[in-house]
């Protein structure tokens, strides 16, 4: 870690400051959400392990999906938690941390559609997913295999989710982990359409790529692989998604 | 008795017919209250046929009110006003009291009367053209060619033929409120009701106007004319009220009113008249 | 800071395709807003007090939340009392109703402003009260509201951007996510802005004209 | 619903009441030059004042917001999203109400302000003791329906990233699965907001009646 | 030559001096132009110190511009205005031309010049007492007790003491007028400017103004009057000028010219006051 030594880097600074900013959208269950009032998901319990492995306390700060890559750019905050499906796309513009989740799509629907029983159900039908996220493109991919998919962009997932509930669309695309637990808190409303239609991928924090913040996404990555071994990550997985991933210990490249 | 005493016996609104000469418009008991304010408190008037009448008075003392109720822009709160006969907005009913007369029947008798405003209240989005032959066409239903026809002719009458494409807002004054004459002449009323009709004028285009208006007096128009230009009314006047505080203080021919001033109120009231024109005459 | 100019050109027709459909909801929705509007200012000026009553707390209610609330209620709250709209037809309605609000008090205003003695010359005259308010209340009133209308329509055309809540695919939406795309937001936003106060300079400028030609009718 | 959650959103509201009540102040600080130079002979002056107007009303307070937010760090300054918020609300209600404050200025019988002029008062005087009251009661109407508007546009300021009373709502809306409820109520809170400002100014356009009936 | 002779002489502004009823202030030369509309053309005027002058002339005439331009309210494009002597606005330049002055000049000889305006242009914001004490607080920098003190004694000579604290919205026509006055007195004028005083008030209302003017008057007070109140005119000024057409038509003493108008426009002129005040006085 040859650069850790400059005294101005991001690292430093945040050492400095005692605390890491982290950016995120609170609309993003079990990742991020708001219940009974209070900010709680993985990746606040996750961020308070990495607060803890760095000596920092950490800051959240909440804005819609949108704002949140462009405030990194910006920057409004040192890494940002989402987290975002690692992409080859991305990869190009932000450095990710290791994975910390699976991240393959899948669909989510009414419950009780009968109509819909695997993934190319969807042919002929409405579907909905977030704008600008990495679900859309999987989505837009596989829908050009099927005959008119209707696809509708939505600027948050819970948007697309009281859509799918109000009978709009047929159906929302979004990574498995997030549309199990919404099919987990509401199993009257919707279900789950098995398997994952996307193909194999992972979910990442971002940092930025620059030299400047080198030193710190390696100490957050170096946080997360000892969370890793040492099991606490695995903890955390079972607490939220009632399941573990297996996630390799360095960025894959991405399938697209 | 003299003709002047039995024209004044005249106007009291109780005595005199229909006959040459006779009354056009009769108010009889009339009052008439804003809220908790009584601005007119049982007027009776009686306007002959074929001449001016003036009604003067000071300031908030109900002349524009009593005006307007004679074009029913105000219903009055009691009392009757009949056109030739015809009783306007409420009749007697036999038994005593009042009886609101239909819609029709108001728009009917209102027919009658032609009325000037202080304000001109031109439509600025017509030409006079279009201001005087609008009722034209949509009351009387003429064609547009007609309308026209004789909306220019009255134009003409008040002088203003090369005026007539002409909007309210490229008009003098005076010329806004000889259209808004015309457009009240269009209509072939009876009887003309002018409230201060040069009042909001310049001085010097004061004159234009009080001249249409007396060639219409000489032409025999009946008209009932509220004003503070003294001199046209002891000119052209024939009868004269004046008002005070919502009552009629006295009434009478122009020519006895004004030689001899006989009630204090009235002298008063002329006086402040003379004060600031006298000098120039001695 | 770098701005990717080639980004820039190259969104720029679809920057359009999305400015095509602000414009079409915008003057779409407008011009029925001002029509409801027309009504509702009628009704409340001539309707019984119970119409008055009736239209006075919707209006108040429209003018008193923020237009996304609005959207967000009739789009996914209409299912729940069986109004299912498609997006195109939320967003349209949507902003007709939100405008309606609007323009109902402005050209109620519009109506008080025009002097009562230009009404009363033409009771006068004989007219009748449609007469009175088709030939004179509302060539007049129009002359008095015309800036204001323009600008509430100014107004309404921002607003749209708030339509891309409910996925119609609008200027805001569609140049934002060519952002999202390319990773440049910058571009995107800058893009955005100019689109935007091109329309507006466009629309205020239309609007002046308007007013320079109806000059003529305005009394000093 | 429970009391909980209309706490929260009761909490949301304190900050958008907060954040555009230091937004209206403000942007009437800054309309009133804005407006003075929008009206003023000299040249530059005339421009600059009609440029902040004509940009300020023609671009989406969303986007004036996003790009304080994210182009200003590009050149150095970072503002915290709650300064940003209000910065970016005062600037954008700085040119409407200066074009509020223009029409009235452009409304004071100028017989007044010749009438200044006579008894010997400068024209910082006259533009302190004559114009602006009287301008600013003239269009007090219209100043207190500015700041209507702005409250409710508040609502977008969630995009840099301040947790207001739209955002509380979209926020519970997800983790409660009751969107509608949510929104209703934030609704309702809006209208209870801005009935303050229509009493404040129905106070106001009363306190300076100045011996009107 | 007989007195009147020298005090016509006297009014042409080419001679008289600064002595004892000497000349407050002359205009030598004066033209004003609106765009291609030549206002006032080569006017020469000289208003005697200690006595009324009137301006009268028919509407358009250019009256208001004058005094607007004695007040430096309106710039004139040639000719030179002294004030007790010194050049206001502008100086003639030894070789010929003018001299624009610097604006502290300006300010310091409008000093000597109060002005009262037809619309009274009192601010709405500031109560009688807030209208006539604001001056005294900013430009004399008196302590608001001071400057409320002295106002209060002006109000007392135009008899409103009791109306100090009431808003000019809670004031008749006449007493905003009278306010007005009070409010340019208080700033100790040499000289007083009065455009049409009465001529936005009602008839009634006019009588108490003139009546504060007519003191004025009486008190030595230096004063030019543009007015259509011919009697007042008569009564009290020393001095007419008549103007028409931006030109000066005549000047010389009141007396002589009321009593024989020579000059055939302002026989015209008079003439159409006759005609509408005449009528009465028969
Ligand atoms: N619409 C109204 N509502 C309440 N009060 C009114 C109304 N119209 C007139 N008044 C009151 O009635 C009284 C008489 O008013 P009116 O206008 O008839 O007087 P006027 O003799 O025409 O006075 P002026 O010479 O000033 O025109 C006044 O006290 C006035 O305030
Ligand atoms: N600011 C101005 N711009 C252009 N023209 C003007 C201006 N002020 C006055 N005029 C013109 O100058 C001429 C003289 O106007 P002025 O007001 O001095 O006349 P007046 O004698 O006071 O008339 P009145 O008796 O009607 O008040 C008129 O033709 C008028 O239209
Ligand atoms: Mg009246
Ligand atoms: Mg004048």
């Amino acid at each position: 870690f040859g650069s850790a030594a400059k005294a101005d880097d991001a690292l430093a600074k945040v050492k400095a400051a005692g605390e890491l900013k982290v950016g995120t959208e609170t609309q993003f269950a079990p990742f991020d959400f708001i219940d009974a009032g209070d900010h709680v998901g993985l990746n606040v319990d996750v961020f308070n392990e990495i607060g803890k492995e760095l000596g920092v306390k950490i800051v959240w700060e909440d804005l819609p999906w949108e704002s949140v890559l462009p405030g990194l750019d910006a920057g409004k905050f040192d890494i940002v938690a989402g987290p975002a499906t690692i992409t080859k796309a991305r990869m190009e513009h932000y450095r990710f941390t290791v994975p910390i989740a699976d991240a393959t799509c899948a669909i989510l629907k009414a419950a009780g559609d009968k109509s819909i029983q695997k993934p190319e159900d969807i042919a002929g039908k409405a579907v909905g997913a977030g704008k600008a996220s990495s679900q859309m493109d999987q989505l837009k991919a596989y829908a050009a295999t099927l005959k008119n998919v209707d696809i509708r962009e939505y600027v948050d997932n819970s948007t697309a989710y009281a859509d799918l509930a109000a009978g709009r669309i047929a159906g929302v695309a979004n990574s498995l982990p997030n549309i199990a637990y919404v099919a987990q808190q509401r199993p009257d409303t919707f279900a789950v359409v098995e398997p994952p239609f996307g193909q194999k991928s992972y979910f990442g924090y971002v940092g930025r790529k620059d030299d400047d913040h080198k030193s710190l996404m390696d100490a957050i990555d170096q946080a997360l692989v000892k969370m890793k071994h040492d099991g606490r990550l695995a903890a955390l997985e079972k607490k939220w998604f009632g399941l573990v991933f297996d996630t390799p210990d360095t960025v894959p490249t991405p399938n697209f | 008795m003299d003709p002047s005493g039995a024209a004044m016996t005249d106007l009291t609104g109780k005595a005199a017919g229909l006959e040459a000469g006779g009354v056009a418009l009769r108010i009889e008991g009339l009052s008439k209250t804003f809220g908790q304010n009584t601005v007119l408190k049982n007027v009776d008037l009686a306007v002959r046929h074929g001449v001016v009448t003036c009604l003067l008075g000071p300031s908030g003392s109900g002349k524009s009110t009593l005006l307007r109720c004679m074009a029913f822009l105000e219903e009055h709160d009691a009392g009757i006003i009949t056109v030739y006969g015809e009783p306007l907005g409420f009749a007697p009913k036999p038994g005593g009291g009042r009886l609101r007369l239909p819609h029709a029947q108001v728009v009917r008798v209102r027919r009658a009367i032609g009325m000037v405003f202080q304000q001109f209240n031109l439509w600025p989005h017509m030409t006079a053209l279009g201001n005087v032959s609008e009722a034209l066409k949509r009351v009387r239903g003429l064609s547009r060619r007609e309308a026209e026809a004789r909306a220019m002719s009255v134009l003409e009458r008040v002088d203003l033929a090369d005026r007539a494409h002409h909007y309210p807002s490229q008009l003098s004054g005076g010329q806004q409120q000889r259209v808004a004459i015309a457009r009240a002449l269009a209509m072939e009323p009876r009887i003309m009701l002018f409230d201060e009709p040069t009042s909001s004028l310049d001085p010097e285009l004061t004159g234009e106007v009080l001249s249409v208006m007396r060639h219409l007096a000489q032409e025999g128009m009946t008209m009932v004319v509220v004003t503070h230009e003294i001199g046209f009314a002891a000119q052209v006047a024939s009868d004269v009220a004046f008002l005070d505080k919502g009552e009629i203080l006295l009434r009478g021919l122009a020519k006895d009113v004004f030689a001899k001033p006989w009630h204090p109120r009235l002298a008063d009231f002329l006086e402040t008249y003379l004060d600031r024109g006298a000098a120039v005459l001695v | 800071m770098t701005l990717d100019l080639d980004l820039i050109l190259h969104s720029i027709p679809a920057a359009l395709r999305g400015a095509g459909i602000t414009v079409m909801m915008w003057i779409g929705g407008g011009l029925v807003a001002f029509a409801i509007g027309f009504l509702v200012a009628l009704a409340r000026r001539y309707g019984g007090g119970w119409v008055r009553w009736g239209l006075a707390g919707p209006v108040e209610v429209l003018r008193g939340t923020p237009f996304l609330i609005q959207l967000f209620l009739l789009y996914y709250g209409g299912p729940f009392i069986g109004l299912r709209l498609e997006p195109y037809e939320a967003g349209f309605l949507g902003t007709a109703i939100y405008g309606a609000a609007y323009f109902s008090e402005i050209i109620r205003a519009g109506l008080e402003a025009v002097p009562r003695g230009h009404v009363e010359a033409a009771t006068v005259l004989g007219l009748t009260r449609t007469q009175t308010v088709a030939r004179i209340l509302v060539p007049e009133m129009t002359l008095l509201i015309l800036p204001s209308s323009i600008n509430m329509m100014i107004i309404l055309l921002k607003e749209t951007a708030v339509l891309s809540i409910i996925t119609v695919p609008e200027l805001t939406l569609v140049v934002t996510a060519i952002g999202s795309a390319h990773f440049a937001f910058v571009e995107a936003l800058l893009l955005l802005a100019l689109i935007y106060w091109g329309i507006v300079e466009a629309a205020s400028a239309l609007g002046r004209g308007l007013e320079a030609g109806l000059a003529r009718y305005r009394m000093v | 619903m429970s009391w909980k959650y209309f706490e929260l959103l009761a909490l949301g509201a304190g900050v958008t009441a907060i954040i555009s009540a230091l937004a209206i102040a403000f942007g009437l600080a800054i309309a009133v030059p804005i407006a003075a130079a929008s009206l003023a002979r000299n040249r530059l002056l005339h421009r600059l004042g009609r440029s902040y107007i004509s940009f300020f009303r023609g671009v989406p307070l969303l986007v004036q917001l996003m790009l304080i937010y994210y182009l200003l760090p590009g050149v150095g300054i970072n503002l915290p999203s709650t300064v940003t918020a209000i910065v970016g609300l005062a600037l954008c209600t700085a040119a409407y109400q200066a074009e509020n404050l223009r029409g009235g200025f452009l409304n004071v019988a100028p017989g007044l302000i010749e009438a200044a002029r006579m008894v010997g008062l400068g024209d910082r005087q006259i533009l302190l003791r004559i114009r602006l009251p009287i301008a600013f009661r003239l269009v007090l109407p219209a100043i207190v329906n500015e700041a209507i508007l702005i409250l409710k546009s508040s609502s977008l300021v969630s995009v840099v990233g301040v947790s207001e009373l739209t955002r509380m709502a979209q926020n519970l809306s997800t983790s409660t699965f009751k969107p509608l409820d949510m929104y209703a109520m934030a609704g309702l809170l809006y209208l209870l907001l801005n009935w303050c400002i229509a009493g404040g100014g129905l106070g106001l356009e009363r306190a300076l009646h100045w011996g009107r009936r």
